[in-house]
């Protein structure tokens, strides 16, 4: 029989991006409905939302759902209590990985490398990103990952849908990296993932 | 009064067209010899009513008869002042709308209204108001000093009236005294309970005489009559009103019987009016070592909506748990509070405090109670969480707070039990049987009424003292006695000062009525009242048995002993007496007896078979006339009477007309059983129940029961009455026509 | 009228054939525009996963701020993604002081301060009520005559501030079709999700919004889709073959930016202007049979 | 000009619905004057529209019989039909105030005989049923209309028709040269007893109001199902006039959310589940789902949940429907949700879906005088301080009728006690 505990609310609270939103929620389950993917979630957010509540931190913080979330502000546009579900998905993602929680590792990891590359560049190289993410895996594995995905690549290519020259970093990138090493520290829970 | 009548035909609206009018002049002039007979094309018009008051003018009428629309239209053209007795006959709605034009039995059936119109003209008489010799009282009469009573008196008194306000605990407040805040409009903070301000201003207030410490002993007479005795302190009082406001208010529902929530069991478990005076007290700490508070779980719910205790929803129990909540986070802002939920119950504005009670961190848990222990001197709650979907435990917590529900404080502890009557079924060896909670008899003492049917008033279900009725909400069983607050339904403290205040309301306007002589609900303003022929009483106690309001005392000798103020003037005695000794100026057995016999019964072999149909003048008649404004045909057989109520038939009324070759009896009344819509409660009922005794009188004429039949028609069930009608014809075909034709 | 616009990152790649049309198309209608100097990423996607919500608000400040002190010129985004993002940290540092504070001392760190004076529009808005449909309209030469197009909406591009538009029942986009002379075909799934960011890292799942997608379009008689976001349009068009591969569909529609179906109709060159052959499911015959 | 013999003892009534009539005859009754204003061409406001009342499941006509006889035989009431208060000015005791009057077209001479709905050709969206039926330009609004009157649409005044209808009159009850008209008068005290308004179900556009045909509110319901609505009390679906096999009521469409109205509507969980016995008694195969957030039953309301909830015919599911979406060729619906209580995604299909929508109260816009409050929601505030003016029934809360009636008899003596008899 599970035990209520109350300390992780606190710390979503305290530590997790819109975390005290969630003290609003009236269990509707209107987010649920609305959001893409539930389906695919082991738990739905409404169900993320009272096993915080319910303190299944473990639970929580390892679960696909919030890795899942795909930005589609329907669940925000919805909720009777005005709570955006989605920028706590993104806050619990962001501290599920903080603190060291691999749930949906290839999303996990492309998401770092695409923060790692606004970080280095202040913009995109999709096919920079796209290799990097291909072999974090390692190299072999990169490989395999590249050749099956090759002939999207060369279709892009060919249809000029690629940008040839390699990324170089915005002039301000120097300022820029200030700026978001300071927001790290000041964000909430302190601490970026840089 | 010398009566002067005259009879005004209108031919408008198809009337002329469907009926040979002169006909029914004649019939006015020859049968009835009134003097002055006339018709005209638009009688509603400014012309044909001023034909009307020119005739009264010159000619003295006072006595008239307007044939024409039903009397639930063009009622305000056809007022001539209260001095004259205006009989309508309805020849369009329920004749000429519902019949082909022109045919014989179309004709019968206006002829036939017609005899009827000027028959009960005849013998209607101008009622007189009641004037009792005493003086009649206006002052209001408020029994319990909580926040109801407090407010009716106080509203009393603010519209200029007295107040006599009886507490009987040492100080006012009631409930009150024993909250540290209030959760009210518009639900966002707490606010403070306001308690002194408003003693004081009830204590200042010179129109309102306060006893403390007191009760009322016994309450007799009647609305503009009461005498109150009171009790208290060693010495007695007596005082006049006119008025009664019952706001006894609610006890907590006894926790003890809520063992399996650890009540009793454990220190740390207690309830929601405990922790309210702990709070109000000062601090909120552990009953069982005074230690501090940190971690609180408040069960809601706690016997109500619940079988097997309060199946019914207390209404406040939410806030007051969010409420209490807020306490203990004012106390300790680190303080952790759990609600164990069925519904959240914040209704209207209230979700706003839900929504404070929620951003203020409090955990909701939806779910139930599986069980309560205690481990290591702290408190633990088992719980299936619905919507975690599994069986949880919440441990270390400091306090278990039961919302327990409320209780009426007329509800008894114990059932009382009386001699059962015979046949009764569930009466105990020694003949004695459990009084329903619908008895005068089944609640706590609060009044103590010198009232034949009971010390108390009837009660709802569950023992609240309610009305039955949504439309008239403040309506009971006793005459100018008004319940308000949490004794009549679980209410929280801004409905309480509404319903105080409307309470009052209708207190002082009974007494206004009775003051004129004038009914109260639901014949508001009537002035007729029954009048007891005593000489030919047999004193059968029926009539002070059947009185849905408990009107009617008795002598030691069983001789009724009227009370007209109590009266609501359904005529539900006049029913009752087998001995037709009671009568209104403007209502009584003859007069119907007497229309019955101003029916024209066709020879047999006319094949034309004439029925008597009783009707309720609120809902079956106007039934009636929708199905006419629907032009809906029915058969021209059926003679409709409109009746007071249902409950007003008597059954020589049914004699008279078999007796008279009438061949089926139908009454048309109200819905009966637990959502009974009689307005006199228990009219329809009754009505129903003597006919079961008609078949005596019936067997005694050697006649069929099936000719006697009684339908349920509400108001909007006029899609119905052609089928109705038709069935009842088909059973009257079936038995034959009355033997007795033509006798 | 001068807008910024900022393009992102994704309309110099997969995105091309955006950034390509979208030129065309505002000068035609008089749209004067210059870019933001020295723009960065807006941070959208998943870079949560590898930046906190302050970091991610900074990263867009930046570009607010030098708009603001560069002319505060209403920024138009032709991308979904990077508006949203843009617009949601600009109410937020208006409505919230505090944040602001925040937000300006990171900006401290790299000399600039940002006053909440930049209004953020995307495209559509800008298309709709800007410039709107009877200009469009005005400025058509080739009306796509009857071209059954879907006009896909998606999520960003009006989810949640529906500033300009219904977030449930959105038609500015349809409305411009209409402009144009194609017919828009209503399908309710317009304003479903494609999985957007994610898609990448999560096709095995993304693969059956996009189904639904597609198949809604289909069956309420759409020749084409027409989008005005690059994530919408390469999820809806690249992965088409995969799509078929994994699900056992045999989807090929084309899948066209708006402004591409525009810079057409405003009679510009289906290659140079209207950027066509850059589509990977080729639109060029459907809309040239449109144009008859 | 009209006589109203009112004055600083009078109290007027504004809105002549359960609340108004109530507040009207209660303080009538008790020997004051009052004057009740109402706008629509009929007393009895929404109550009239009702099918049943819950929980007795009686006709509301059936006490408004009774309170419109009481009117009848009370000298002290003077009441006005179209007629709508515009102007307020002054303090307790003492208001002048203005009436207008809209032009009825038919005058006292009126006797219902439906001459003039018998030969206009017009016809108009019934307004009493919603719209979901047509009645002739010339019309009773209901059977039990109160007073019994016919009413000229103004849409056809001026044409043909209109003078068709009048020399269809025997009676010259049809005066088609009435001009809207005000007039002042003076009273002590005013009871705003305007009630409410259905919430716009279209704001909440992912349900699909006003698109899909099938999709319905709460109080078309009523119409439905009442022996004289559209379709003489059959419940059917709009679409295609089915009976019904499955029906979905979806709560709080509107209420309790930040979006649309902040608080909870207070009746709407019990007027659902009273539907639910409407098409229980017309269908006894018909599925009856009630998707809801919390079910708000108080005191002895709770047995008519008990009861509804033991119709196995009938499921209550805790979940906010996300998506209503139509199929096309059926018109069926199907809704999305979340079953909370066991975390399945919910896809099920109805033939017809009622949306639970909730009550806005209706302000003394633009004819207020300063000294009225009101909280966030626009309900007017019982204010000590600010005696003269008061509200009464749902322009107070969102209530059902008996608290209705309760709260305008209290109205009835705040008024009292503020005009200056004593």
């Amino acid at each position: 029989m599970a035990s209520y505990d109350p300390s992780f609310a606190r710390e979503v609270f305290e530590n997790v991006d819109y975390g005290e939103e969630i003290k609003m929620c009236m269990q509707c389950g209107v987010c649920a409905a609305s959001c893409p993917l539930s389906m695919r979630m082991d738990y739905s957010p409404r169900k993320i939302f009272v096993m915080i509540r319910a303190g299944k931190r473990e639970e929580v913080l390892n679960s696909n759902a919030i890795m899942l979330c795909t930005s589609c502000y329907s669940c925000k546009v919805r909720c009777p209590r005005g709570i955006p579900v989605i920028d706590v998905m993104h806050g619990l993602a962001n501290y599920a990985i903080r603190q060291g929680y691999t749930p949906r590792k290839k999303t996990a990891v492309f998401g770092q490398e695409f923060w790692k590359q606004i970080y280095r560049l202040g913009r995109i190289d999709e096919k920079d990103l796209s290799r990097r993410y291909f072999f974090a895996d390692g190299f072999t594995q990169g490989i395999r990952n590249s050749l099956e995905m090759a002939d999207m690549g060369i279709t892009m290519f060919l249809h000029k849908r690629m940008k040839l020259l390699p990324e170089r970093p915005i002039k301000g990138i120097k300022d820029l990296r200030k700026m978001l090493d300071k927001a790290a520290q000041m964000g909430k829970g302190g601490g970026g993932a840089i | 009064m010398e009566k002067k009548t005259a009879v005004y035909i209108c031919t408008g609206c198809g009337i002329g067209d469907a009926l040979d009018v002169g006909k029914l002049l004649e019939i006015a002039t020859d049968d009835y010899s009134i003097p002055i007979c006339k018709e005209h094309p638009f009688l509603c018009g400014p012309e044909g009513v001023e034909v009307i008051k020119k005739d009264i003018q010159e000619e003295g009428i006072n006595t008239i008869i307007i044939a024409a629309c039903s009397p639930r239209v063009n009622y305000d053209v056809f007022n001539f002042g209260a001095d004259k007795i205006v009989e309508r006959v309805n020849l369009r709605e329920q004749v000429v709308w519902m019949q082909p034009p022109g045919e014989e039995d179309t004709q019968m059936l206006a002829e036939d209204n017609l005899r009827m119109g000027c028959s009960k003209a005849n013998d209607t008489e101008l009622p007189e108001p009641f004037k009792p010799e005493e003086e009649i009282s206006k002052d209001i009469l408020v029994v319990g000093g909580g926040l109801a009573g407090l407010t009716a008196a106080l509203e009393t008194a603010k519209a200029g009236y007295k107040a006599v306000l009886v507490e009987k605990e040492d100080r006012l407040g009631g409930f009150l005294t024993k909250m540290k805040k209030l959760v009210t409009m518009p639900y966002k903070e707490l606010s403070d309970t306001g308690l002194e301000d408003l003693v004081k201003a009830v204590e200042d207030n010179p129109n309102i005489k306060v006893y403390t410490s007191s009760t009322v002993e016994k309450i007799s007479g009647a609305p503009g009559l009461f005498s109150v005795e009171i009790k208290g302190n060693g010495n007695s009082a007596t005082e006049k009103v006119g008025a009664i406001v019952q706001a006894t208010g609610w006890v907590p529902y006894d926790a003890n019987k809520l063992d399996h929530l650890g009540y009793g069991k454990f220190k740390d478990v207690v309830t929601n009016v405990e922790m309210e005076e702990m709070a109000a007290a000062g601090k909120i700490t552990r009953p069982s070592d005074g230690k501090d508070v940190k971690n609180v779980l408040f069960v809601q719910c706690a016997g109500s909506r619940d079988p097997e205790h309060l199946p019914y929803c207390s209404s406040v129990c939410c806030l007051v748990s969010l409420k209490q909540a807020a306490y203990i986070k004012e106390q300790n802002p680190e303080a952790v509070n759990y609600i164990l939920y069925k519904d959240m119950r914040t209704l209207g504005q209230a979700e706003d405090f839900y929504k404070k009670a929620q951003l203020d961190g409090n955990v909701f848990v939806r779910g139930s109670v599986a069980n309560v222990g205690e481990e290591g001197g702290k408190l633990f709650v088992e719980a299936d969480d619905e919507l975690l979907g599994e069986r949880i435990r919440i441990e270390d917590l400091d306090l278990v707070v039961l919302a327990v529900g409320m209780v009426p404080s007329t509800q008894p502890d114990e059932i009382p039990r009386i001699p059962a009557p015979e046949g009764a079924e569930g009466a105990d060896e020694e003949g004695m049987i459990e009084v329903t909670p619908d008895s005068g008899f089944y609640a706590t003492k609060a009044l103590g009424l010198e009232y034949r049917q009971g010390p108390e008033l009837p009660t709802l279900k569950y023992g609240f003292p309610d009305s039955h009725f949504i439309c008239f909400p403040y309506e009971t069983r006793r005459t100018g006695i008004y319940t308000a607050g949490c004794v009549r339904r679980p209410m929280e403290t801004a409905k309480v000062i509404d319903d105080a205040t409307g309470a009052a309301m209708k207190a002082i306007q009974c007494t206004e009525a009775t003051s004129v002589g004038m009914a109260v609900h639901p014949r508001s303003g009537d002035m007729s009242y029954p009048e007891f022929n005593m000489q030919r009483c047999t004193q059968c106690k029926r009539c002070t048995e059947e009185c849905p309001f408990g009107a009617i005392n008795e002598d030691e000798k069983a001789n009724p002993l009227p009370n007209p103020t109590r009266c609501r003037r359904c005529g539900v005695c006049m029913g009752a007496c087998p001995e037709r000794i009671i009568s209104f100026k403007n209502y009584s057995v003859p007069m119907i007896g007497n229309m019955i016999k101003a029916i024209e019964v066709p020879e047999e072999d006319e094949e034309k078979p004439r029925i008597v149909a009783l009707v309720c003048e609120n809902d079956a008649y106007a039934a009636l006339d929708m199905a006419g404004i629907r032009r809906m045909q029915i058969s021209p057989y059926v003679r409709f009477i409109p009746v007071r109520c249902l409950g007003s038939v008597n059954l020589v009324w049914i004699a008279d007309a078999l007796s008279r070759g009438i061949d089926g009896i139908l009454l048309m009344g109200c819905r009966y059983g637990d959502d009974y819509q009689c307005h006199f409660i228990k009219g329809s009922e009754l009505a129903n129940t003597r006919l079961t005794k008609v078949s005596e009188t019936l067997d005694r004429l050697a006649l069929e029961s099936d000719r006697v039949k009684f339908v349920e028609v509400g108001i909007t069930d006029y899609e119905k009455i052609p089928k109705i009608i038709e069935e009842f014809m088909e059973t009257i075909e079936e038995v034959g026509p009355n033997p007795y034709k033509g006798w | 009228m001068k807008y910024f616009l900022y393009w992102g990152c994704s309309l110099e790649g997969s995105g091309a054939n955006f950034l390509v049309s979208l030129k065309p198309v505002f000068e035609t209608l008089g749209v004067e525009w210059e870019e933001i100097k020295d723009w960065n990423c807006c941070g959208a996607s998943v870079s949560y996963a590898g930046a906190n919500d302050l970091a991610i608000k900074v990263l867009n400040a930046r570009n607010l701020a030098i708009a603001e002190a560069n002319g505060g010129y209403d920024i138009v985004a032709p991308c979904s993604s990077c508006y949203i993002q843009m617009v949601k940290v600009n109410h937020e540092i208006q409505e919230d002081p505090e944040l602001a504070a925040k937000v300006n001392s990171a900006l401290a760190e790299g000399g600039l301060k940002y006053n909440g004076g930049v209004r953020v529009r995307h495209v559509l808005d800008v298309l709709y009520h800007d410039i709107g449909v009877d200009k469009i309209r005005e400025k058509v030469v080739k009306p796509l005559g009857g071209l059954k197009v879907g006009g896909y909406v998606g999520c960003q591009s009006v989810r949640p501030y529906g500033e300009y538009d219904s977030v449930e029942r959105p038609i500015t986009h349809d409305r411009i079709l209409e402009a144009l002379g194609a017919e828009a075909v209503p399908f309710p799934k317009k304003m479903r999700c494609c999985g957007s960011g994610i898609f990448l890292p999560e096709m095995e799942y993304c693969f059956h919004l996009v189904k639904d997608i597609l198949e809604d379009a289909l069956t309420h008689g759409a020749q084409l889709i027409s989008t005005v976001c690059p994530m919408c349009a390469m999820n809806l068009e690249v992965y088409q073959p995969r799509i078929n591969k994994a699900l056992g569909t045999d989807f090929d529609v084309p899948i066209v930016y708006l402004t591409q179906l525009m810079a057409v109709a405003f009679g510009g060159d289906l290659k140079h202007d209207a950027a066509l052959h850059y589509n990977i499911i080729p639109p060029e015959k459907i809309i040239q049979s449109a144009l008859g | 000009m009209v006589e109203t013999q009112a004055n600083t003892q009078s109290i007027l009534v504004v809105g002549g619905g359960i609340s108004g009539v109530t507040a009207a005859l209660e303080a009538a009754e008790a020997g004051y004057d009052v004057v009740l204003i109402e706008k629509n061409p009929y007393l009895g406001g929404r109550v009239a529209q009702l099918y049943h009342y819950f929980p007795k499941l009686c006709p509301p006509a059936c006490g408004l019989e009774i309170y419109f006889r009481r009117l009848k035989q009370n000298p002290r009431v003077r009441f006005f039909t179209m007629a709508e208060l515009v102007k307020v000015s002054g303090e307790a005791g003492n208001y002048d105030v203005t009436i207008k009057l809209s032009p009825r077209y038919v005058n006292e001479k009126c006797t219902c005989c439906g001459k003039c709905a018998e030969v206009c050709e017009t016809e108009i969206d019934n307004p009493f049923n919603f719209g979901m039926d047509k009645i002739k330009a010339a019309y009773l609004p209901h059977e039990f209309a109160f007073p019994m009157r016919y009413v000229l649409d103004p849409s056809i005044i001026g044409t043909e028709d209109a003078k068709k209808c009048q020399e269809a009159c025997e009676y010259g009850a049809i005066d088609l040269d009435m001009k809207e008209s005000t007039f002042d008068m003076k009273v002590g005290a005013i009871i705003w007893a305007a009630g409410w308004n259905p919430y716009d179900a279209s704001k909440i556009e992912y349900y699909g109001f006003g698109q899909y045909k099938n999709v319905i509110t709460n109080v078309m319901m009523e119409r439905l199902a009442s022996p004289n609505g559209p379709t003489g009390g059959r419940i059917v679906r709009p679409s295609d006039g089915k009976e019904v096999k499955n029906v979905a009521f979806i709560q709080c469409a509107g209420s309790r959310d930040e979006n649309h109205l902040p608080y909870c509507s207070g009746i709407c969980c019990l007027a659902s589940m009273k539907h639910a016995t409407y098409i229980r008694e017309q269908y006894p195969d018909c599925e009856v789902t009630i998707f809801f957030i919390d079910i708000r039953a108080l005191d002895r309301l709770e047995d008519f949940y008990t009861m509804v909830e033991a119709d196995d015919k009938v499921s209550f599911i805790k979940s906010k429907i996300a998506y209503i979406t139509e199929d096309e060729e059926t018109g069926n619906l199907t809704v999305e949700g979340e079953n909370t209580r066991t975390g399945e995604q919910i896809r099920m299909s109805f033939d017809m879906v009622v949306l639970a929508t909730g009550m806005v109260p209706n302000k003394m816009n633009g004819v207020a005088p300063p000294d009225v409050t009101y909280d966030d929601y626009g309900f007017i505030v019982l204010d000590p301080e600010k005696p003269g003016i008061y509200g009464a029934g749902c322009t107070r809360r969102p209530t059902d009728v008996a608290t209705c009636v309760q709260d305008a008899t209290a109205a009835a003596l705040k008024a009292i006690q503020s005009i200056a008899r004593r």
